[in-house]
């Protein structure tokens, strides 16, 4: 079961979860992404490319479904303007095991941060500047690319 | 005849987030439309001045700058993304 | 900030993890294990060393806080009779970068399934019997005693 | 004299959770302290036969049946750990 959502309005965790709990696999991993003041931010503003947005999210799920033996996968990303603490992003994987539920919610927001058309813009002090992206974050996703890169 | 679609600062640097293009035969390339894109203002010039800087998708799927924009209905550009 | 609650009663995972969000790391990672059926299981029964419990899992909290800087880290633990799909468990880690909260989550669930003292018990059919404990958690334990485990 | 609990099955095995115990002075060991429990019932003897399979706390920490007994007040004996 994959789940994928772009939306505006907040969401909620118990909710996000709730349809993967019910899968029965018994290990639910999942992670939250939220804004953070990082020096005096403001607030967030999250473009992204609607239609390509949700199609690169269902395709990263469908990979980590596929590698990970996932029962279900969620990826849940909000757009707009986003204030201090506010939820980002939530990514949630379910399977038999714990370790394949965990090593596919690492998967998929590393995998997201560099290949889903999402693009922030912060406010410090009033003036908005586009964030820059992080060789770390493509380092992040590379790993994903080499064979066995969890054993 | 593809739509253009620009995102982000490469959106702001040229002032518009859509336009139409109908590029010469010999501009066969996501960078040769770039290049050929860049020569539509100042703007445009700025924004597509340095294309290490931009990343590109036909079709709504990520594409390098060497990929072939034959047929393609939208091609998009934009900055490395930043998103999560 | 630790949180570590050893409870009959079921938790909400909106409630848990808000405390962690409101720290401001903007990384906030969960694993939740559920009662699943393998072949029959009708309900589990969670038994536990009251007074050990609380000061195993706070200290394997303790250990994952330091060892990845975090900022929180929650452990809740239900014990006593357990139906099918109901949650067992919740560890959730919070960090400034998301590479640490889910390392520190995936340590937390395995270093729980072999270092803390709980049993359970499982009913098929009517008939109880003792879960035995498996090799695997062992070696998923053993994993994290390594040096640099994930690079 | 420390106060002995059992869990899980051990448990189960003896019949009684917890009993006071005052070993000899010679048994100064955990796995010398489920020795001589194990001669205390039947029941006793089965759960504690094999001590492979048995996990002991002194004090609520886990410890190996070579550790000390010397001035403990709680020494719990019970199978390997499942929960989560």
């Amino acid at each position: 079961m994959i789940t994928v959502a772009v939306q505006q309005a907040p969401f909620s965790v118990e909710d996000a979860l709730a349809p993967l709990e019910a899968l029965g696999g018994g290990a639910v991993a999942s992670f939250v992404g939220l804004v953070r003041s990082d020096g005096g931010i403001e607030a967030l503003t999250l473009e992204h490319y609607p239609g390509m947005t949700e199609v690169a999210l269902r395709r990263l799920a469908e990979e980590a479904v596929a590698r990970w033996s996932l029962i279900g996968a969620t990826v849940i990303h909000r757009v707009g303007e986003l204030r201090l603490g506010e939820r980002i992003v939530l990514v949630a994987t379910c399977a038999p095991h714990r370790r394949d539920a965990l090593d596919a919610c690492a998967y998929l927001i590393d995998r997201l941060k560099t290949d889903a058309p999402f693009w922030k813009r912060e406010t410090r002090g009033g003036d908005g500047r586009w964030v820059e992206a992080r060789a770390s974050d493509d380092a992040a996703a590379a790993r994903w690319s080499q064979p066995s890169p969890q054993s | 005849m593809p739509t253009i679609l620009y995102f982000a600062w490469v959106r702001d640097m040229i002032g518009t987030a859509e336009e139409s293009a109908d590029p010469p035969a010999d501009v066969t390339t996501v960078g040769a439309l770039a290049a050929w894109l860049a020569g539509r203002s100042e703007g445009h010039r700025a924004a597509l001045a340095d294309l290490t800087r931009i990343r590109a998708a036909v079709d709504q799927q990520f594409a390098d700058l060497d990929a072939s924009i034959e047929g393609a209905r939208e091609i998009a550009f934009f900055p490395p993304v930043t998103g999560g």
